[in-house]
């Protein structure tokens, strides 16, 4: 497919922005003034000079063809002039400046299957990676989860539900959390609870053992003679499955069908809005995977944000509410069990433990 | 006409409100083999709980090193059309616009060349183009090259950066992201597609606090905007919002980190304490009508987020608390300093260390020292609160 | 008469209004030798800028292994009066109350065997006798014992326990504290006179969380009181505060951590979400005559304090949110708990490690395993966020 | 002086502390209603039966010759029914049930220098250690300093000046700490900042050589041979200088006069009220020894007094207040330099970065 002739063009970046731009965006650029929620899943952004730009914003599987990418870019052309963008959590918002346009792009794109929503207080769609569509790593899938758990909480992403506040759910498939989970309201995160089985046949062959010693986070291997070939060994006790020794050598694999499950974490954010940025902590260590539904994790997730719609003060986002309140309150309102595992222990474990006797006590709980 | 394979599992996945990327795989399935392998390795996967992906080996274009993620599957005899199974990262435009046109261009060459499935976009923000085979990579690459699109970046580099939409459509935006966006890529074209760093580093570019393209949990280097002087208020749209019904003192003033607002029913007046204010965006966000960041803006650097692997995950922490965005010489400097950061780390920084945590293992002092930055207050949330000082031994008299 | 030293940089601290210790050790030294000289070494040590004591052996009194910490001059032919200095640290009667004839019986002793300077008290708590020589320890020890006062703890043993006047004199303690603490040190006399641990151990009791001897700060174990239903509202009483000029509003609903008040200036009433409240004693300490604790009290045990020697200093951290204290049969649970504990530290416990460290090092969870007692969401301030969860290889399957 | 024929007593305990209570107290003992404070140094605890108890609180040094004691002895006969108490930060209390004599006592203590104050928002007592008069650890002295700072400080210890909260100072002559100083609102530490000279002579036959070389938090000693002698070596810059290698081992001195001095600390607190219990954090890294004024270490508590004072809200503590406002304010206000030292590097340094873009800016600080 090679076409001998061309020039053959390399360090040229990616298009500049610029040519992409519509129209009342390039002329109010920097000049806008304010914005309103039209309708769920449609907003309004209103320039100093009075132009008016409405965004649609729908929903996507983010896994797409190119055949419903085509699809958009006909919508787009019918009522956009051709113009429309994806964004930071891979919606596809199409834009112009007629609200009747805005309308029927909404009409339309859901009877396409890419229903709007996703603006102003609410859950919009759940950032995640690849899973089993892809990657060598993944404790669960991806598309999958995602897709079972927005079904399951679609009415919180098309205005039918009022929340509080922002919640927004990541998926990552291992730890590496390519999603960044580790700073959502709500994480689904896949997890490994098996230690690395070693081929050791072609453990030298295909990895440095230095290497692979260094990877551990817990120095839980060293290298050992097995059946008379260089290769390591893995002390279990110390080993907390985080996989990063099978990212350096695939000769240590950790998947397995029945170890290998889904965490939940809650109460991450990333804006600086009232509150710092948080992390998200663990709500429930381990739940098996369950394809093609996942109805348990479904059951958790649901669990949290309705126990976080219904206690919740207007903007408080999943985290600032279990702050005020306390974590006694979001585990005896949920329901999730406490266990060990959710007694931190790695290494500023010990600023994890609660220092103070400011306390609410089990009489009033209900 | 690809073998028809069932997959009873995911089609449960095509029920249901939200759209289904199974829909969209059986959709490329219809005249892609790739694509229809792939359906049926991810029923089998459903079925076994487990997946079918081995480690890629190093594959890519000539002269980068970056761009592609290599892909094969552990049973090639019983899925021979995706026995390679590789995804490019393309270099999206600044901020996810696109036109009509654009898209197409991407979609025919994808047609052309690979499975037909993507994902717009990767969690870095790249197009990612989702499968195709060691061969295909150099043809794709300059075809996507000759419509205007360049790869991304993947390994130990520069990782194609990213920023929240700005400008272009915030009323919040303190500088322009996708402006200084473009440019960082541009200027770090030779790291980005040559890795020759301990490890990967993101740049991401945020308007404004509220971070929409959450830069501060998860870019080396977060770019925030942010404002010094006051918040200009709209006296008589705060009382619009009041007589609408909005509950200002709880809403906003109890809201308020740095409770440094009053609110006065009486005269319907909002009072900002401007020298307190955290600059968080509560206010302003909950009331987009009456407030705005003030008209003295710039932004705020942060330095070293990432996922937890190795050492656990880390926040960004401020670098350089204020930042003239519009004032080319103070973004020289900037880059000065992020090439400074960048020797230094590519000198000390251990293998697979994200500066982050090559942060951590220095400390911030030592590191700040190294580069050549003064502390100020502004980089800490609190002072040491442990006595474990180590007093420089010529300067104990001073 | 002792031999007169010019102390002219001390003398300087004999000026001004708060009560001079020159003064005291001047007042001593006018009969008593060792006085005399501690005020001669003291001036030396102003003038050097350097201390001029020595390590203290192990001194002490037949049968004890604690109690006294050995003091010697590094000049001792210049000071020969000092060439013992050892302190003896006297258990106090909780509270600190005294009768005068109690405070004369040990004045009279400690003029006849020592240097006739105390501290009252040492910041554990001790009665501390300052100075004497090695041959007087005993003597002294019985004199003591004759008036019935004996030895506090130091080594590895259980210190001096102490607490807050509690219900002696404060409205707000939530149990006794005094009879609690003297229990405590009766039943623990054989641990407290013969160090038998792996370091020190202090239990401290506070009558609420006001904590008025510091305990969360610095006690091993921390005893602090609290109550578990509503706070006791007298609406007059607000209503008072309010009239007479409170800021109700600012000063106490607007500085609950838990955000659970509301007061309306209408009616003048506070209404208090007793569900949310923290009982952090805010709003009690700030309208004494209106708010009190409520009547289901008890206390809350924490864990684990300590200053930074040698792996950083520590907080309590809560071990039983809520135990009932007035019940004999509880505390009894919370002694063999005690007793569980220090059986583990005993055996685990690294030479010099406090028992918060000793947490620290084996993981609050595995501590809480071995002891028997269940993690419950009380103990921490939030669940872990990192995933570094070492799974238990038989439950993963649950 | 041994009496022969008495019977030796041992493990008998303190003397039980109901010997000691007034008979109000008895008659009252937890029934206490209310207490109001009266005037400065004076307050008064109001029981359900109506009974009164009049609380003197004064000034004392804690260093009391019998002298001293005996006089309070005295004092309580006279107005007290002979009970008097003293405070967890070592003041003493004179205890009455006549309001009249509170008066007198208060008059009468002022006069024999023991001034009444320390009840209510302000500053009581320093709670402090040895230093020089009794420790071989100190890096400074202990009663010279509070002495020095109390007097500076007076007027908000007999109730001249008012401030917004508490606010408790402590000292401490070395890093062990004996003062607790860790979490107090200004904390004034002793620092050694010199590593150990050591004795290569006397080490060995003083000292376990493994005992000292784990006793280092940093790792920094290991066992060397000096001489042909059995010793240790200490790598000078992982050295932090805390002195634990020299309370395990003597040979290992670290005072210095020259290189010994002050470090202040802001902003701790133990009380629950309103916010958790919290560490103290770094002010001033050094200040040398200067008695027998110390006045640079009186002029930086002061600077910190006063700030606070005319900065903080009501029933802020320090630490409250900072935590508010922001540390740059802090250190704007108080003039302090903000140094290396001053950015953790222990093991939790990381948690103490700025991981937030909440920022307060220039242009509004004065
Ligand atoms: C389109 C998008 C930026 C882009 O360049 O693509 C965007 C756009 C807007 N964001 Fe955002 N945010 C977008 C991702 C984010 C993210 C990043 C993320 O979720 O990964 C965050 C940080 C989330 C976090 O803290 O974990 C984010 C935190 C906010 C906040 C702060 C909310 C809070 O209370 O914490 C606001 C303010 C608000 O909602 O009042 C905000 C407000 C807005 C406004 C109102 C700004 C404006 O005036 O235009 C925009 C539409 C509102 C909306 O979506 O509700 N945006 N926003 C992103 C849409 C994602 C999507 O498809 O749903
Ligand atoms: C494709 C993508 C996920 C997705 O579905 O969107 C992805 C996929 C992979 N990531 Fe990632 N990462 C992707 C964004 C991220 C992000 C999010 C971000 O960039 O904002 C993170 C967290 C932020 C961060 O960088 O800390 C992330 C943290 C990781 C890590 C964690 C280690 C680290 O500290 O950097 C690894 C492990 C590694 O590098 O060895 C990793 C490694 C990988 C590898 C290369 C697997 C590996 O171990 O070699 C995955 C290839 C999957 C595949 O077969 O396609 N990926 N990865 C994302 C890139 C698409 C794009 O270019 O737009
Ligand atoms: C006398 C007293 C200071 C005072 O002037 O009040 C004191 C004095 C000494 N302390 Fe202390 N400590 C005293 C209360 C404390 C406290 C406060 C408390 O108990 O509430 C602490 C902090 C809380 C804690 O325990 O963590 C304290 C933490 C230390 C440490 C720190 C190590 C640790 O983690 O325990 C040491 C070092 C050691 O044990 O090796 C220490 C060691 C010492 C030694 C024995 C010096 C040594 O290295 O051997 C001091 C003897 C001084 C002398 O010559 O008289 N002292 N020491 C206090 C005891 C009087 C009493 O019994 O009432
Ligand atoms: C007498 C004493 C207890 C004892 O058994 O000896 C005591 C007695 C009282 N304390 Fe205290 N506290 C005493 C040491 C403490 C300590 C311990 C310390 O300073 O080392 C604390 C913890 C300090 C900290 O957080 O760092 C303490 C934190 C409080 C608080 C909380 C203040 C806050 O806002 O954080 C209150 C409540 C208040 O003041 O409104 C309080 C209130 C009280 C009350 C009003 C309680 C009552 O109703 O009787 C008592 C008199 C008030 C006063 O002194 O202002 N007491 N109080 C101690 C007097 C020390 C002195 O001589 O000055
Ligand atoms: S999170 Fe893990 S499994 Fe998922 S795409 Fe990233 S590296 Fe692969
Ligand atoms: S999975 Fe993680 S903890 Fe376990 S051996 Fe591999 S690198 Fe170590
Ligand atoms: S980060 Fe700020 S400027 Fe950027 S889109 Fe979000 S709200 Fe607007
Ligand atoms: S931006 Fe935030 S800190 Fe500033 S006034 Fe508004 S709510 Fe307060
Ligand atoms: S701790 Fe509580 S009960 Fe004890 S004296 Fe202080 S305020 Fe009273
Ligand atoms: S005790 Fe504290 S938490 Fe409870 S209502 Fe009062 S101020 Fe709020
Ligand atoms: S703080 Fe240090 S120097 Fe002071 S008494 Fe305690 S051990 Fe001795
Ligand atoms: S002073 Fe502390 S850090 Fe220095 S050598 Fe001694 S123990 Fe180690």
């Amino acid at each position: 497919m090679a076409e001998a002739q061309r020039e053959r063009l390399t360090d040229i970046g990616p298009p500049h922005y610029e040519k992409y731009l519509p129209p009342v965006v390039k002329k109010n650029y920097g000049q806008w003034k304010y914005h309103e929620l039209v309708e769920p899943g449609v907003m309004v952004h209103v320039a100093e000079s009075g132009d008016e730009l409405y965004s649609v914003r729908c929903a996507s599987p983010r896994l797409l063809s190119i055949q419903t990418i085509r699809k958009f870019a006909d919508l787009a052309d019918k009522y956009c002039d051709g113009h429309l963008r994806f964004t930071s959590r891979h919606n596809v918002e199409f834009l112009t400046t007629k609200k009747e346009n805005a309308a029927k792009i909404k009409k339309e794109a859901g009877e396409m299957g890419f229903p709007a929503g996703g603006i102003g207080h609410g859950i919009t769609s759940i950032v995640h990676t690849q899973g089993w569509v892809h990657c060598h790593s993944a404790a669960t899938d991806a598309s999958g989860v995602v897709k079972a758990v927005m079904d399951d909480l679609f009415e919180y992403f098309n205005g039918e539900k009022q929340v509080p506040g922002k919640c927004r759910i990541a998926l990552a498939c291992c730890l590496n959390m390519c999603g960044a989970v580790h700073c959502s309201d709500i994480a689904i995160l896949g997890v490994h609870t098996k230690p690395p089985r070693i081929s050791h046949e072609n453990l030298n062959k295909m990895c440095e053992i230095p290497l692979v010693s260094a990877s551990c986070p817990t120095a839980a291997i060293r290298p050992a003679t097995v059946d008379g070939k260089a290769s390591v060994e893995v002390i279990e006790e110390q080993c907390m499955f985080c996989a990063n020794c099978f990212t350096v050598c695939p000769a240590m694999p950790l998947a397995d069908p029945d170890a290998d499950g889904i965490s939940i974490w809650v109460g991450g954010k990333v804006s600086d809005a009232r509150s710092k940025p948080m992390f998200s902590k663990l709500a429930v260590p381990f739940i098996p995977n369950n394809p093609p539904r996942w109805p348990e994790t479904i059951a958790a997730v649901r669990k949290i944000v309705e126990v976080w719609a219904d206690n919740a003060r207007p903007y408080e986002r999943v985290g600032e509410w279990i702050e005020r309140v306390g974590w006694p309150r979001f585990f005896r309102l949920t329901g999730f069990e406490f266990q060990k595992e959710h007694v931190d222990d790695f290494k500023y474990a010990g600023l994890s433990y609660n220092r103070s006797a400011q306390l609410t006590h089990e009489p009033w709980e209900e | 006409m690809p073998k028809e394979y069932k997959t009873p599992k995911l089609d449960d996945l095509e029920k249901g409100p939200w759209p289904s990327f199974v829909k969209e795989i059986k959709q490329a399935a219809k005249n892609n083999e790739m694509s229809n392998d792939l359906l049926a390795v991810l029923e089998r996967s459903y079925d076994e709980r487990i997946g079918h992906w081995k480690h890629g080996g190093i594959v890519g274009v000539m002269g980068y090193g970056g761009g592609v993620i290599g892909r094969y599957i552990d049973i090639p005899d019983e899925y021979p059309n995706i026995s390679h199974f590789h995804t490019m990262r393309i270099n999206q435009p600044a901020g996810w616009f696109y036109t009509s046109e654009a898209l197409r261009s991407i979609c025919d060459i994808w047609e052309k060349h690979g499975s037909g499935l993507t994902n717009m976009h990767g969690s870095t923000g790249d197009i990612v183009l989702l499968g195709t085979t060691t061969d295909e990579l150099e043809p794709t690459f300059q075809d996507l090259a000759h419509v205007g699109f360049d790869l991304g970046g993947s390994g130990s580099d520069v990782r194609t950066p990213s920023c929240c939409v700005g400008e272009a459509r915030c009323e919040w935006a303190c500088y322009d992201t996708m402006g200084v966006c473009y440019e960082t890529t541009m200027r770090y074209q030779d790291e980005l597609h040559r890795p020759a760093f301990p490890y990967k580093w993101k740049f991401k570019f945020a308007g404004c606090p509220n971070d929409c393209v959450a830069a501060k949990a998860r870019a080396d280097i977060s770019v925030v905007g942010t404002w010094r002087d006051a918040i200009k208020v709209d006296d008589a749209e705060v009382a619009t919002y009041y007589d609408n019904g909005m509950d200002i003192f709880n809403d906003v003033v109890l809201n308020c980190p740095a409770r440094c607002m009053k609110f006065d029913h009486e005269s319907k007046k909002l009072e900002i304490n401007n020298a307190d204010c955290r600059r968080c965006m509560h206010c302003i966000n909950a009331m987009p009508k009456a407030l705005r960041p003030g008209d003295d803006k710039g932004a705020t650097i942060l330095i070293g987020a990432k996922a937890p692997i190795i050492e656990g995950a880390l926040l960004s922490s401020v670098l350089i608390p204020f930042l003239k965005m519009e004032d080319e010489e103070e973004r020289e400097a900037w880059y000065d300093i992020m090439e400074e950061i960048q020797d230094i780390w590519c000198e000390e920084g251990k293998n697979r260390e994200r500066i982050g945590e090559f942060i951590q293992r220095v400390g911030m002092a030592n590191f700040l020292e190294a580069v050549g930055v003064e502390p100020i207050p502004e980089m800490v949330a609190y002072p040491r609160d442990n006595p474990y000082i180590f007093f420089e031994q010529d300067e104990e008299e001073e």
